[in-house]
């Protein structure tokens, strides 16, 4: 019997798919949803410390292979998620996505809410984020190293760095990342920005204008960035980026990625997308033989 | 594909001193009364509910009401200006049962009349409670006229047919006629209300809910409902009472562009 | 009657659309064709001082949205190129793609061909070029200024440089090119590398393992990097990725291009995209009430 | 898709001591004899002609002359084995006429093969002239004579029928019977030769050409042929002799992987 369960920085998972961030995943409802639904593990949407209603619509658009969104990160503040995060039905494990403007605001939603997750995911590469946040720091590898030195200073569970593709060199930043203390990478958060301008009327159809582009388009491009990352860091990675079927999955874990996010997809497939990947997973192995999805990982290297 | 169709107003039909309904030439495919758009000033982008399908003209049409700064700006709008329009979205009512009553609660009727065109349009029996404040905010009477549907009206302030709220009339209309099935949009407590009283009277009911809504395409999360989670953009807007039952938020809190917590009053 | 013209650095074309660097283009024959089916004005394949047999394949593959190639910028050199360059049919104007280590292999190759052609494009943004070329050029701010500003000083035609979106910020590289001299951009060259692996075996397919991506999947970044650099350059813009109709054309325009080129979509129309394209313009510029191409450039702003 | 499709090798005939024939399961769509595979050994990736096709056991074949790097390491696999394949590529050969004359030199006789069983399957009359530089070299001989084409062998040693090259015995077949139309395949001097024996005869004639190619799928331009510029990948590589008239490269010099020109001997 095929073994789809996977320990991701001593995190049981049953399997390796997790709802990425920021689809779905503001409330404990959607996120324990996503577990019932087949789930390995679920990301919040990120949240900082004040509560932001994000940018005004049209913040999302379909394009060719995907979307482009500036959502703007919208959330209701730590202390209103902290509500959510109690409500969680602990079915699987749960991965606090946060971000800030520097590190002592990363520190303080994090101490905050430590207790009542499994790991935290920084969010330094959201390609429309305002103030100084998302990928303003993701670009910057010292930055970068800042927060996660400071966020790794002050909580006990597993800190896993989410990082943008938006950058001359992908690998450096996950150096500095681990280098600083990182327990694990997730690759990557969405391109571009790109933009969609209307033809009737000329006017770029985003509000922000530009938005962070997602879906099967970037796969090529996630799936290269966990190759590279790979042969350059020890620590596990989160492959994310365009996944839609099993094998897409299977392209992520032979790069290198130990586990997956799932998150534009859920457009075309809604929610079942969890366990046909899943049902697809089992499938394949069982044919090739495979028992467990580590003797996948890093096979294409 | 959810991009907006930039398309032109065809024709606005002043429906009462704050509602407005938009036509458009539209490829009328397998748009279902209940099913919104979300439509896109070149400003910002909201949902609205298909009040008008016409598959043999090719039209669709929305009702709008002036409540705020994005409904005020589309009010402005003249013929002949354009929105763009992406949709349509979400689950619409099911048609079922030959003898339905529906209950429209002010800008709730904008689903409930498309709902009723196509019903009473297909030979079934349609009562229609058409709930306002007053008589002149009571909505689609002409079309309904023009229907085989049966109007019921009823006003807060009794200009109009029956005096008190429409869930009240309602509550005396299942005690006196057996439906097949209620179908209701309106202000939450309104539709709360009558899911009791549906309830009491174990009539199989559907309600078409709102909660904020950024993407409407099932991604950003903004309309999600506790505890179980659904989207009310994919896997709603219209529930029946036995999915009600697990949106335990439905009638009490709703949550805003931010993600926090209101009460509903 | 509207008119399709334009004219891009003194350069009349008879409308917006030409073939782009390494798309067929290794041969005057293929030029012509081009040319012969509507293009506005043709690039040839990047070239450079010797032959080059480029990769081995598989050079190309498919991907959502379009395809990733490294074909690794094959080409017989300048000495049999100049050959084919005199064989152009000069139905339509010619943009000589070069590339090369350093600005004297740049220049030594545009000095050779500077009478045969009637603009030179400057490729410093392959992403998956050998040797110090390509991108690895391109993402570096001041060897490309240097590049450009000796190319310039030894040529009397355009030079038009050709950027790269595999960077943390196109902007300024786009700026850099602007004050060296450059007399146009084009925008963009292929994304990523990208990266497909085989499910069956696990196998990157590309025997390069990386490649540029290309086609409709880039199209939202492409947009973006148009719309940005217009803002910031005073030179005229060329706009690449992603084409396949005119609609996509008119977001070009919009978004500040002058002109466009065309690449992997050839792949799904064939070379009767080119008058497919300009007869979409016509239709859509007439119904608008548009006199010349000029009047739609940049409206996005 | 343009993408590699992993298959298993479901068969190995040893055709000649340097040709071997590799038959797949693939699922038959409208594969065409003249068209071309791409096929991927996993480390490097080069085009073949489709030799045989079978719609009803769902099989393809291609068959692959050991000259070189490539095709050796493709030699030496067993059934069993996989390979990536993608296609068909290309235009392949028109059928029409009802009586039609086949010419193959050495590996060109791979596609030809494909031709002649489908054409005289749908009953038309085909002669094949297969040439070789000697007997052991000819290829296919077994599936000719199992088909209701009639074989004319060719060797340049004399050790098998017609003793010189196939060009000669195609001028005095030519010469003695009318046919409809020609068809060949084989080393590019073969194939000009036979182009100016057709022109003498004006009987329309169809060509299959070769060039180096990289992607197969008409982007990179490597196979693009003087003075028309088409692709061989896409525009071929089957070509009727008015075309081949505009390729004034066929028969003259070709490129190789780098572009440079190389003149055919
Ligand atoms: C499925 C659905 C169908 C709807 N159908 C109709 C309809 O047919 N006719 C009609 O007039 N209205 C309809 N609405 C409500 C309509 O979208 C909002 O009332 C309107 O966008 C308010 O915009 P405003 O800027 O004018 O007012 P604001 O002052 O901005 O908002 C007033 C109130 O409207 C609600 N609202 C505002 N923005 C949104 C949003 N993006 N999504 C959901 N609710 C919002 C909030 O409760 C807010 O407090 C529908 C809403 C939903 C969710
Ligand atoms: C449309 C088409 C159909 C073909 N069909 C067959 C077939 O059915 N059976 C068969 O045995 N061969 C066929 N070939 C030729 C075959 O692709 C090459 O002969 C073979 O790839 C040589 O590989 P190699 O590494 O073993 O030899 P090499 O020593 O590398 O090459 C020998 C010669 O083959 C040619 N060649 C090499 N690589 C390529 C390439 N990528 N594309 C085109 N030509 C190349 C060159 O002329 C070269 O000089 C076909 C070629 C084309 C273009
Ligand atoms: C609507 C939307 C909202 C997102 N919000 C977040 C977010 O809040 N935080 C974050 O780290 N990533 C966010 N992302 C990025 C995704 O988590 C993911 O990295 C990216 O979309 C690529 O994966 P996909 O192609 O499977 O969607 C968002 C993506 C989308 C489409
Ligand atoms: C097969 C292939 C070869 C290419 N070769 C070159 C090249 O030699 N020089 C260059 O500047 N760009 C080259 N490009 C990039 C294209 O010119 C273009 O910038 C890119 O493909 C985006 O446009 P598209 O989406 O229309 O293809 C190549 C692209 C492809 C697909
Ligand atoms: S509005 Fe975005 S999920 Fe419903
Ligand atoms: S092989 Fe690339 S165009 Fe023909």
């Amino acid at each position: 019997m095929t073994i789809l369960e996977i320990e991701l920085c001593g995190i049981k998972m049953r399997n390796p798919t997790m709802l990425a961030a920021g689809i779905l995943g503001s409330t404990a409802s959607s996120l324990n949803w996503a577990g019932r639904s087949g789930a390995g593990a679920v990301v919040t949407k990120s949240f900082g410390i004040e509560p932001n209603k994000g940018y005004s619509n049209p913040t999302t658009v379909e394009v060719m292979g995907g979307i482009i969104n500036a959502v703007g990160l919208s959330n209701p503040g730590v202390n209103n998620f902290k509500l959510e995060l109690e409500k969680l039905d602990k079915s699987v494990p749960a991965i606090a996505s946060v971000y800030g403007a520097n590190q002592y605001e990363f520190s303080d939603i994090v101490s905050k809410i430590e207790n009542l997750v499994d790991a935290i995911e920084l969010n330094v590469s959201c390609p429309h984020a305002m103030g100084g946040c998302g990928s303003a720091i993701g670009q910057d590898p010292n930055l970068t190293a800042d927060i996660v030195r400071t966020v790794k200073k002050n909580v006990k569970i597993p800190v896993i760095v989410k990082l943008t593709p938006n950058v001359t060199d992908i690998v450096e930043i996950a150096q500095y990342a681990e280098d600083a203390g990182a327990d694990a990478l997730t690759l990557i958060n969405s391109m571009g920005p790109g933009m969609k301008i209307d033809i009737e009327t000329g006017i770029p159809i985003l509000k922000n204008r530009v938005g962070g582009l997602s879906g099967p388009a970037i796969k090529p491009i996630a799936i290269r960035c966990v190759f590279d990352v790979f042969e350059s860091v020890d620590i596990p990675i989160i492959g994310v980026g365009g996944i839609r079927d099993y094998k897409d999955v299977l392209e992520f874990l032979y790069a290198g990625a130990q586990c997956v996010q799932i998150g534009t997809s859920i457009m075309y497939e809604g929610m079942d997308i969890f366990t046909n990947i899943n049902n697809g997973l089992r499938r394949f192995m069982d044919k090739k033989g495979y028992g467990s999805v580590d003797e996948i990982v890093g096979i294409a290297h | 594909m959810n991009i907006p169709r930039i398309v032109k107003i065809k024709q606005i039909i002043n429906e009462s001193p704050t509602v407005k309904t938009f036509i458009f030439d539209w490829d009328v495919k397998d748009e279902i009364p209940g099913q919104f758009m979300m439509v896109w000033n070149f400003n910002n982008e909201k949902p609205m509910s298909i009040s008008y399908i016409d598959p043999v003209k090719n039209e669709i049409g929305i009702s709008i009401r002036n409540i705020g700064k994005f409904t005020k700006q589309i009010h402005n709008l003249c013929e002949g200006d354009k929105l763009g329009l992406r949709g349509p979205y979400g689950r619409g009512f099911h048609i079922a049962g030959s003898k339905i009553l529906v209950v429209g609660g002010g800008i709730g009727m904008a689903p409930i009349i498309a709902f009723s065109d196509k019903a009473s349009g297909m030979g079934i029996e349609v009562h229609i409670i058409s709930a306002a404040t007053t008589h002149n905010e009571l909505l689609f009477n002409d079309r309904i006229e023009k229907s085989d549907a049966k109007l019921l009206t009823c006003t807060d302030d009794g200009t109009s047919g029956f005096c008190g709220f429409g869930t009240d009339l309602a509550e005396k209309t299942l005690s006196e006629i057996d439906y097949d099935m209620v179908i209701c949009c309106g202000p939450e407590v309104m539709m709360k209300k009558l899911f009791d009283i549906v309830e009491k009277f174990k009539i199989p009911a559907q309600f078409s809910m709102e909660r904020y809504m950024k993407c409407g395409m099932g991604l950003c999360g903004q309309c999600c409902v506790d505890n179980v989670g659904w989207r009310i953009c994919v896997e709603g807007p219209v529930f029946w009472t036995d999915e009600l039952r697990m949106i335990n938020e439905f009638g009490q809190y709703r949550r805003d562009s931010s993600g926090v917590k209101h009460n509903i009053p």
